[in-house]
């Protein structure tokens, strides 16, 4: 020991004089959370984020309106309005020349110019339209079934009402967002849920046993990743039934696509699963007795979880807008079924871009839509993450 | 590791014969050919076509043969490098594909590596910032790119570069210079116009990476070995790109197989709707005139990139991390 | 004004590698006045016209607009000998043509008679190139003419029956090539060329034997082959694949203006190759010199607002489509019922009625077609105006009438109507949907129809699908355009009227039956169609034209009367970009294939820009 | 540098951790001081916050930890004290302090590593980062440190992967990294848990003489009371994230006045105590094992009921190269080697030897998680014998729910996404026993048996101290009320008392239950507490097995003895003699009689009998008697 490290002086001797109790239980955590369920916790973690609750409140409300568009949209999907082509978006006013009104719209004229084959329209500031409520308007079949005529929102008796324009045929561009939430939210979703499972499940497998398996399903995946989308739908949309409608054949080639697609995420899991099988813990499950199923779905599926999330809500967009692409190659949905992809489908032009910008709005819904099953995501991910 | 990799590229000769019916299949599919739809399109014109020389035609590339006695010649073909006949070209397809591969490297190319070069380092920032403003910020920016479709945003973005820039619409250069030999001033047009068609095809590109980059990251940053490497001293941006960073390219790097043909087919919407001189315009007429060798041919070429592009995966796979044992089955 | 160059080529003449102008031109060029007549101007030379097209294969559009034939239409559809000096025709049947002497290819090698001779015997004749004998168009009742060189600039062609379609044919958008440049084509033809040597080129051109060497080298729908002499305006000088087509002047060109100047006036052209959703957007900006492909009336109020820039001028020209488009039962259908009901004229007309065309043309086409049924135009010397309105008012009262009448019963007021067997009227109608105009219409017709009790369901395919699905009797209704040539002369053949072939969408069987000269399909199995064929052969065999004029006024009544199509709107507009300088676009035109060939009769080659090059 | 000033002086520190509901308190404003140049052993109950205080002190606690106080460090290299908690996180200060002036050993070696980076890499890196010597230097260096650590050869170590060395092997290579910067202070959290007592001494002497030579200060974190008596100079007593007693070496040990401290010192196991006397935890916990895991199975144990025979099990590793795959590979490794033994039912079997001489992949051979190359293993639970290694269906399903394995890592055994109560009750709902309200209830009574609070059901593991993580491995295992249960280190990362609690606890299972343990342990205290029978291991080979008497108090093998020496107790009077026990094994064998060596050939060893039970392997055909001498 060298010289100045021993003459230290020696340390004092100290004694704690609090009260000692070996048997004092620790109080620090709720005890409740000890007994919740892994679920349960989950959910307590997901409620504490703000942004992700809000998401997912958006969302149920978007999918409950989807049952209810006939009565939320002001006019029918087809309702056409020959005099209002192209009619920009007007603008809801409460007040008018100074007093209060209630929620009113100005009626317009409208002008043919004919050297430009344009259609002009002026407001008639003189003229108020006061919107009503709860009114009779368009009648619908509800859900096919129920006749009813009873709309959120409807313009004043003889007056209009497009609050987002109207489109070529003289259609009020917001009703057919509405309707085409019905298609856009729905359909999509099989896909990309069909090639979840699929991509989950065999990729997992892959990933867990190794092997021969492993090796098959690689060739599998090489074979199905190596036929680009694009000749495949084609290949598709050819062999559907003529007789099939439309609503059918693309519910048809979501389906098969999403069997097909499911090459990547498998890819991505098997990767990701090769190099998790090797940790201790899939062994200390392995020597429990724990099957494939378990061992995949609880063990190393959790680990992957960020990703898949970050995957799912990526794949939402391609499902939304999937018949967009679709439609390019004269394939996907057509009108009269409407969809967000329909409409924008529509707003392929540069005519849009330039004269009427207004049909380029199903884009914003999208968007919401998007933000939402992201920051849902998001927050999911974090709920299930123990280091949070 | 060698040995394993001749056992692979042994087995890519099955899967490559795999394909090629698939491909074929495929191709066979939709009802009529060639020759129908061409007549079909030139009567839609009004026009009529030289049915002498379209029978000809039929007769010299076998169409009057069953399709398996076809698919042998065209599989025989491209064995010895004979990659067909294009019925719309009217000339072999070595010769249709030409340029416009090396234009559609270029474009994917800098796609690519724009996208890498702007998503690796966002996704870094969001992962490490989780819920700041930029991480906001930045997805909301990439989402958006997400949820516009490329049509929409290349018709867009060409709309106001002409507007604005005078940029002229779509294509990769200047009209003036195609089909021109490779010059200074050819290499500046195409600078000039390269810039759309990168952004509109990777702006969805970029955010999806980004976030899965994020996503993956998240997972390793409370990893124990982190906190290690932060008790040497590490600066935390190096610890950051050694050890969270590479484990999480798992992902990525399971995902080089598909890179690989990207590279060659591009996206091929919007290059259509760019009109740009990459070889997806020209796949994508090719399926729907159904001209069949040259949709064909591209199609294995594509095919044999992809496999490829697995067994390189596969292997960075095992290299990025050691613990992987690619043959080896599981334990019970 | 500066003064005009009189040969645009002067250099290279003064090079010595073009002979002067005089011994460019034949002996007799053909005069084009541009005298203010028609509106056309004389012009100077100069100057580049891009164009948009939207795949290579567009370059087809350069020999139809160039329209450089023996004989051609004037814009008002008289014949008039072109590439020609002159012609003689005897009773139908004997043509005599007279070359221009000393014209030439546009490689300098004199066009003679030896090049129709070549063409006939080397070509046609050859059990090799061509298996199947001469083209079908020319041969008359199965039989060949007589072909006879008279001399360096005579050639006759004579059939034992009237041939009277001839020399529409020789007019026609993609004429049959009776001349081709011998002295070139020689090198490829295994008669004129040593094996070795033909050996080499097959070797070079990388094709498979002689006879693909001499169809790739010697094809002239779309000029592939930069060295294969033309007669046109314009030769190619660009070998595919390629983004951009450019076409230059042809040196050895046949026509001059009334100064004497050598057209065409452009030097050059230059197609673009780019996606066709895009030439809309590119031509307003300025991109297109002359742009009338890929665009469409939709289009009209942007390219409008874009000539507010200054570069460009639109113009709205009128399709000559009988009907731009138009509902076709499909009589020939498998499923019997539907069949017996499309059958029944009262049906046929009870949809028709109820059609809400003004509607249509007001939603879709701003007001600017003319609501008919599926007939001839206006331009057309054949148009009576009951022909447009034959069963084309609106009158939802009369058709459900009609269909009453019919036996197509009803339930309660706006329900269902019922076919006989008890089935609900729901159709499908097919459609290739390549516009929008399309979709819009149908959906405007679907609720008309719903009116009348049928429901209406749209599938679309694709073209080759829509083809065999209503060949096979698949289909019972389609959406398609009308007749083609809605500006026919008692010239012309009656054909689209009668069935007569078996892309006839209403009767493709009993047009098949017609075209393979009864081999295959069915005879007409309704009086009117048949009448209609027995016409068609009438107008065949008839001699003058007033008899000719009668014949297809005959047709008309009776193709309108049964509503075998059910037209909606017919001269529509079509926007038409020009380049600010360009002269001697028409501001009116008619616009379609046939028989005006695009531009063709417009004569592009008299286009001239002002301010030079 | 003034004499006197303390290195490092902790003020008030406290770490909590927040927690869905609640939080908990780590450290509760604690203060202690490190004198340069001096060892502070730092003692304490498992969870009392120990590692967290050392991560607190680097800087490095998880973001979500909420730390405050003070932590001045007075680097006698450096220009004056800097508080450390105040330094902002990862500015460039604080790194040049991390890694350079004080290096740290974690508690858990085995995850600590960067799986996909060479051990040599991750060493070399801290050299990297503080100095400016060249590739070949470093690489130098790091090859002589972990050469200093006991690795016969670093070259080869050098470029291996951290799942390729057995447990003691990493936590020497973490040893390694931690020294190889030459910190003026090292907080050594736990550094010999996972080392035989052999090497242990080695690391101790190591450790002991960087003190003297660079006057480096060490905060060592220990529960090993001998460990504290042989190497500390203060000891501070830590209980719940407070200080309970605090000085010198001498005045814990022979003059503890805390009741916790006197607590600690009464429950170490000793060598002296009878079979059947119970060890003295600070608290005993009575666990009510009826109607829990079930009862006996076979109440009578008869001599030579064999449960588990291993015949002749042989394992060889080839090593994987990070430099490339067209490298030459380097020699395999003979993991295990031709081992053949018997466990018999209701018996527990020692297993003690050398780090890295095997017993983990033993242990895993013997539960399938390791494929064996030869060999055969035979399970007697059942109504008819299992083969193990080839059992398949209904057997394998019997045979998974009949053997249960603590593991020696306890942090990469459990799932990390699962809680506690999941992972606990996984083997339940495998096997499908009890309902759900069942299950939760056994975890309950587990989770208290281990000594856990039944909050921490609901928390995930990352979240323990690693003795705590190793009780819920523990519980886990007991779960189902195997047959058989491999314990690899079950009590190394557990304080005495919380040891002697989970000691008492398996003992009475064993009895109760008829359980049969197969006992991997480096701590020979614990092995004699609780092994009927003891296996030496050695280079892959079983070199002696006997009861346990026989081998503690008359050893035949070279190296068993030599164990048995380096067993530190805690006694400052009989101090570990580093000189001697702090020798490597490979020198030491140099000194071994020639009839325990194979001289190149394997196959020139057999076991020999030497009565009792007694074997041990030697050369054939040597006679017992030359062994004794
Ligand atoms: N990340 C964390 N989140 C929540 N609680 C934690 C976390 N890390 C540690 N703890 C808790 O803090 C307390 C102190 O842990 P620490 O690891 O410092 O204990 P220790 O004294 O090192 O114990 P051991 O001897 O068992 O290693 C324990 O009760 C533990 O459960
Ligand atoms: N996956 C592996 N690949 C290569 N070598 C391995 C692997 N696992 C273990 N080894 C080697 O096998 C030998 C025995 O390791 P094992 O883990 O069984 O030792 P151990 O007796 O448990 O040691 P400790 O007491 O240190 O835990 C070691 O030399 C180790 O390096
Ligand atoms: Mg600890
Ligand atoms: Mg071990």
């Amino acid at each position: 020991m060298s010289e100045d490290v021993a003459s230290l002086p020696p340390p004092v001797h100290y004694v704690s004089k609090a009260p000692f109790d070996p048997y004092a239980v620790e109080a620090d955590a709720d005890p409740t959370v000890g007994h919740a369920s892994q679920l349960k916790l989950t959910w307590w973690r997901f409620r504490r984020h703000r942004l992700a609750l809000v998401s997912g409140i958006l969302l149920l409300i978007a999918y409950c309106t989807v049952a209810i568009v006939e009565f939320l949209a002001p006019y029918n999907v087809h309702t056409r309005n020959v005099d209002r082509i192209y009619a920009p978006p007007q603008q809801v006013h409460f007040f008018h020349e100074g007093s209060f009104v209630g929620p009113f719209v100005y009626g317009r004229t409208m002008e043919l110019d004919m050297e430009t084959l344009r259609r002009v329209y002026s407001e008639k500031k003189n003229e108020v339209q006061r919107l009503r409520f709860f009114c009779r308007g368009d009648s619908y079949r509800f859900w096919g079934f129920i006749d009813g005529n009873v709309h959120l929102a409807c313009p004043a008796e003889g007056g209009d009402m497009f609050l987002l324009g109207t489109d070529r045929l003289g259609r009020d561009v917001l009703s057919r967002i509405l309707y085409g939430a019905r298609v856009s939210l729905t359909i999509g979703l099989l896909g990309v849920m069909t090639s979840f499972v699929l991509g989950i499940v065999i990729g997992g497998l892959a990933g867990y046993w190794g092997g021969w398996f492993d090796l098959a399903v690689q060739r599998i995946t090489e074979v199905l990743h190596s036929i680009p989308s694009i000749p495949l739908w084609l290949a598709m949309a050819a062999i559907m039934p003529a007789d099939w409608s439309p609503l059918f054949v693309y519910l048809g080639i979501t389906f098969i696509l999403g069997l097909l697609d499911w090459t990547g995420l498998a890819r991505a899991v098997r990767s990701k699963l090769l190099a998790l099988r090797e940790e201790d813990y899939v062994l200390a499950a392995q020597m429990m007795g724990a099957g494939s199923a378990r061992i995949i779905g609880r063990h190393l599926i959790p680990g992957f979880m960020s990703h898949l999330i970050a995957s799912a809500t990526l794949t939402i967009p391609g499902m939304i807008l999937g018949e967009t692409t679709l439609s390019f190659l004269g394939l996907g949905l057509r009108p009269p079924i409407t969809s967000w992809g329909v409409l924008l489908t529509e707003a392929r032009t540069v005519n849009v871009i330039a004269l009427y910008p207004w049909l380029l709005f199903p884009v914003v819904p999208v968007i919401v839509i998007i933000l939402a099953f992201n920051f849902l995501g998001d927050g999911l991910r974090d709920a299930a993450d123990p280091y949070n | 590791m060698i040995r394993y990799i001749l056992w692979r590229v042994a087995m890519m000769i099955p899967t490559l014969i795999m394909i090629s019916m698939l491909v074929f299949t495929i191709i066979e599919l939709p009802p009529g050919d060639f020759f129908e739809s061409y007549v079909e399109e030139l009567k839609a014109m009004g026009e009529k076509a030289d049915m002498q020389e379209i029978e000809d035609l039929k007769a010299r590339y076998g169409f009057d043969q069953p399709a398996p006695l076809r698919y042998l010649d065209w599989v025989a073909g491209f064995v010895q490098g004979d990659f067909g006949y294009s019925f719309e070209y009217r000339m072999p397809v070595a010769d249709v594909v030409g340029d416009r591969v090396w234009l559609t490297v270029l474009v994917s190319t800098v796609t690519i590596i724009v996208t890498w070069l702007i998503a690796f380092p966002i996704g870094i920032y969001s992962a490490t910032h989780k819920y700041s403003w930029g991480d906001y910020g930045l997805t909301l920016l990439g989402l958006i790119g997400i949820a516009v479709p490329n049509f929409i945003l290349a018709l867009i973005m060409m709309y106001f570069a002409n507007i604005w820039f005078g940029i002229s619409i779509g294509h990769l250069m200047d009209q003036d210079f195609l089909g021109q030999p490779m010059s200074w001033a050819k290499a500046k047009s195409i600078l000039e116009h390269i810039w759309i068609p990168v952004i509109i095809i990777g702006t969805a590109g970029t955010a999806g990476m980004v976030r899965r980059v994020r996503a993956n990251l998240l997972d390793e940053l409370h990893k124990q070995y982190v906190m290690t490497a932060r008790a040497k001293g590490l600066h935390p941006f190096r610890l950051l790109i050694k050890y969270p960073l590479r484990m999480s390219l798992n992902f990525f790097i399971s995902d080089i197989g598909s890179i690989l043909p990207t590279i060659i087919s591009g996206a091929e919407i919007t290059a259509v709707v760019l009109s740009l001189e990459t070889t997806g315009p020209m796949l994508i007429r090719a399926l729907q005139n159904q001209d069949m060798y040259l949709a064909g041919s591209f199609l294995m070429f594509l095919a044999i990139l992809t496999v490829i592009g697995v067994l390189v995966s596969d292997i960075a796979l095992a290299i990025l991390d050691p613990r992987i044992r690619l043959q080896g089955g599981h334990t019970k | 004004a500066e003064v005009v160059d009189p040969d645009p080529l002067k250099t290279r003449v003064a090079e010595g590698v073009l002979p002067p102008l005089a011994e460019r031109l034949p002996k007799v060029p053909r005069v084009v006045p541009l005298d203010g007549t028609d509106g056309g101007v004389a012009g100077r030379h100069g100057g580049t016209v891009k164009m948009l097209i939207a795949s290579q294969r567009d370059i087809r559009y350069m020999p139809i607009n160039g329209y450089s034939r023996l004989i051609g239409f004037d814009r008002h559809f008289n014949f008039h000998p072109d590439l020609l000096e002159r012609y003689e025709v005897e009773g139908e049947r004997i043509f005599t043509f007279h070359l221009r002497p000393g014209h030439r290819w546009s490689d300098g090698s004199p066009f003679t008679t030896e090049d129709f001779r070549y063409v006939w015997e080397d070509m046609f004749h050859d059990k090799e190139l061509h298996k199947g004998g001469i083209p079908t168009v020319l041969r008359v009742k199965g039989k060949e003419p007589v072909f006879e060189v008279i001399d360096e600039v005579t050639v006759r062609y004579s059939w034992e029956d009237p041939n009277p379609d001839f020399l529409a044919e020789l007019a026609s958008p993609v004429a049959t090539r009776l001349m081709l440049p011998a002295a070139y084509l020689k090198q490829f033809h295994h008669k004129y060329q040593t094996p070795e040597r033909l050996a080499a080129l097959i070797e070079q051109q990388r094709v498979d034997d002689w006879v693909s060497l001499h169809q790739k080298m010697s094809r002239t729908a779309r000029p592939e082959n930069p060295d294969l002499p033309t007669l046109d305006p314009w030769r190619a000088t660009t070998l595919p694949p390629a983004g951009q087509f450019v076409f230059e002047r042809n040196a050895y060109f046949h026509r001059v203006d009334g100064n004497g100047l050598q057209l065409p006036y452009i030097d050059h052209v230059v197609l673009n190759v780019g996606s066709g959703d895009l030439v809309a957007a590119k031509a307003a900006s300025g991109e297109s010199d002359l742009q009338f492909t890929n665009i469409d009336f939709a289009d009209y109020t942007f390219l409008k607002s874009a000539e507010k820039r200054g570069a460009i001028k639109v113009s709205l020209w009128k399709r000559i489509q009988g009907s731009r488009v138009a509902l076709i039962p499909n009589l020939n259908c498998t499923d019997l019922i539907w069949r017996q009901t499309m059958r029944d004229v009262r049906v046929r007309r009870a949809l028709s009625l109820a059609i809400n065309r003004d509607e249509i043309n007001k939603a879709v086409f701003f007001g600017l077609g003319s609501p008919s049924a599926n007939a001839v135009l206006p331009d057309s010397p054949l148009f009576r105006p009951e022909y447009r309105d034959a069963w084309a008012e609106f009158d939802p009262d009369r058709a459900n009438a009609l269909l009453d009448e019919a036996g197509l019963l009803r339930d309660g007021k706006y329900g269902l109507r019922y076919l006989s067997d008890g089935r609900p009227c729901k159709l499908i109608i097919e459609t290739t949907a390549e516009t929008t105009f399309d979709t819009d219409v149908l959906e405007l017709v679907t609720d008309h129809w719903r009116r009348i009790g049928f429901r209406i369901f749209t599938h679309v395919s694709h073209r080759e699908l829509f083809r065999q699905r209503i060949t096979s009797g698949e289909t019972v209704l389609a959406l398609s355009p009308g007749l083609d040539n809605g500006v026919p002369t008692a010239d012309m053949s009656p054909r689209e009227l009668a069935p007569t072939n078996n892309d006839q969408i209403q009767w493709p069987l009993w047009g098949l039956h017609q075209l393979s000269g009864g081999g295959e399909g069915r005879p007409p199995e309704i009086p009117e169609a048949q009448e209609l064929l027995d016409l068609f052969h009438q107008w065949r065999e008839a001699d003058t034209l007033e008899e000719r004029e009668v014949i297809w006024h005959r047709m008309l009544s009776i193709f309108t009367q049964q509503v075998f199509t059910i037209g909606i709107v017919n001269a529509v507009p079509q926007p038409i970009v020009r380049a600010n300088r360009l002269r001697n676009l028409p501001s009116e035109g008619l616009y379609g294939f046939d028989p005006t060939s695009y531009l063709g009769v417009y004569m592009p080659d008299t286009f001239w820009l002002e301010g030079g090059a | 540098m003034v004499v006197g000033a303390d290195l490092l002086s902790v003020e008030k520190l406290s770490v909590s951790f927040p927690l869905l509901r609640g939080s908990v308190e780590a450290v509760r404003s604690l203060s202690m001081t490190i004198r340069p140049g001096r060892v502070t052993a730092l003692v304490g109950e498992s969870g009392s916050g120990k590692s967290a205080l050392g991560r607190a002190i680097m800087g490095i606690e998880t973001p979500s930890a909420r730390v405050s106080g003070r932590a001045v460090f007075h680097d006698p290299a450096g220009d004056g004290p800097v508080d450390l908690i105040a330094l902002p996180r990862d500015g460039r200060q604080i790194r040049n302090i991390r890694g350079n002036r004080i290096g740290m050993i974690f508690q858990e070696p085995m995850t600590s590593f960067s799986a996909v980076h060479t051990i040599g890499n991750q060493i070399e890196e801290v050299l990297r980062i503080h100095t400016v010597l060249s590739p070949r230097e470093r690489r130098a260096r790091s090859e002589e440190m972990l050469g200093l650590v006991g690795f016969d050869k670093p070259d080869h170590v050098f470029n291996m992967y951290p799942f390729e060395l057995s447990g003691g092997m990493r936590q020497r290579a973490m040893i390694a990294m931690a020294l190889v910067g030459r910190p003026s202070l090292l907080i050594a959290d736990e550094p010999t848990t996972a080392l035989d007592v052999t090497i242990q001494a080695q690391i101790l002497k190591l450790l002991k003489d960087m003190q003297v030579r660079l006057g480096m200060a060490v905060l060592l974190i220990t529960h090993d009371l001998g460990v504290v008596a042989s190497m500390a100079d203060e000891v501070v007593v830590m209980y719940r994230g407070e200080v309970m007693e605090a000085g010198s070496v001498g005045d814990i040990f022979l003059n503890a006045q805390h009741p916790y401290t006197k607590g600690l010192m009464a429950a170490v196991p000793t060598f002296e105590m009878a079979r059947h006397e119970r060890l003295k935890p600070l608290r005993e916990i009575r666990v009510d094992t009826a109607g829990l895991l079930g009862s006996c199975a076979r109440p009578v144990v008869e001599e030579d009921d064999v449960l588990l025979s291993v015949r002749n099990v042989s394992k060889i590793f080839r090593p994987k190269h990070s430099s490339g795959f067209f490298a030459k590979p380097s020699p395999p490794i003979r993991a295990v080697n031709d081992v053949s033994f018997d466990i018999k039912r209701g018996e527990t079997l020692g297993l003690v030897g050398e780090s890295g001489c095997g017993k983990t992949t033993l242990s895993k051979i013997l539960m399938r998680g390791v494929r064996a190359d030869a060999g055969a293993v035979v399970y007697n639970g059942a109504d008819e014998p299992i083969d193990v290694l080839s059992a398949e269906g209904e057997n394998l399903r019997h045979l998974r729910s009949s053997i249960q394995m603590v593991f020696q890592d306890p942090v990469s055994s459990l799932s990390p996404r699962m809680t506690v109560r999941g992972i606990i009750s996984e083997p339940l709902e495998i096997h499908d026993k009890g309902d759900s309200a069942e299950r939760i209830e056994l975890v309950r009574r587990l989770l208290h048996a281990v000594g856990l609070p039944s909050s921490a059901g609901g928390r995930y593991p990352h979240s323990f101290s690693g003795g705590q993580r190793q009780r819920i491995g523990i519980a886990r295992a007991l779960a189902l009320g195997p047959g058989l249960v491999i314990c690899d280190e079950p009590v190394s990362a557990l304080d005495v008392s919380v040891q002697a609690q989970v000691l008492n606890l398996m003992k009475d299972l064993k009895a109760e239950l008829c359980l049969t343990y197969l006992f991997i342990s480096h701590n020979l205290a614990v092995v004699n507490y609780m092994a009927d029978r003891v296996a030496v291991m050695y280079a892959g080979r079983i070199v002696e097995i006997a009861p346990c008497d026989i081998i503690m108090n008359q050893a035949v093998h070279p190296y068993t003895r030599k164990l048995i020496a380096a067993v530190p107790a805690p006694d400052l009077d009989c101090r570990i003699d580093f000189n001697l026990a702090g020798e490597s094994s490979t020198i030491a064998r140099r000194a071994w009689k020639r009839h325990f060596l194979d001289e190149g050939d394997p196959d020139n060893l057999a076991h020999v009998d030497l009565g009792n039970g007694h074997w041990v392997l030697a050369r054939r055909g040597v006679d017992a008697k030359d062994l004794r001498v």
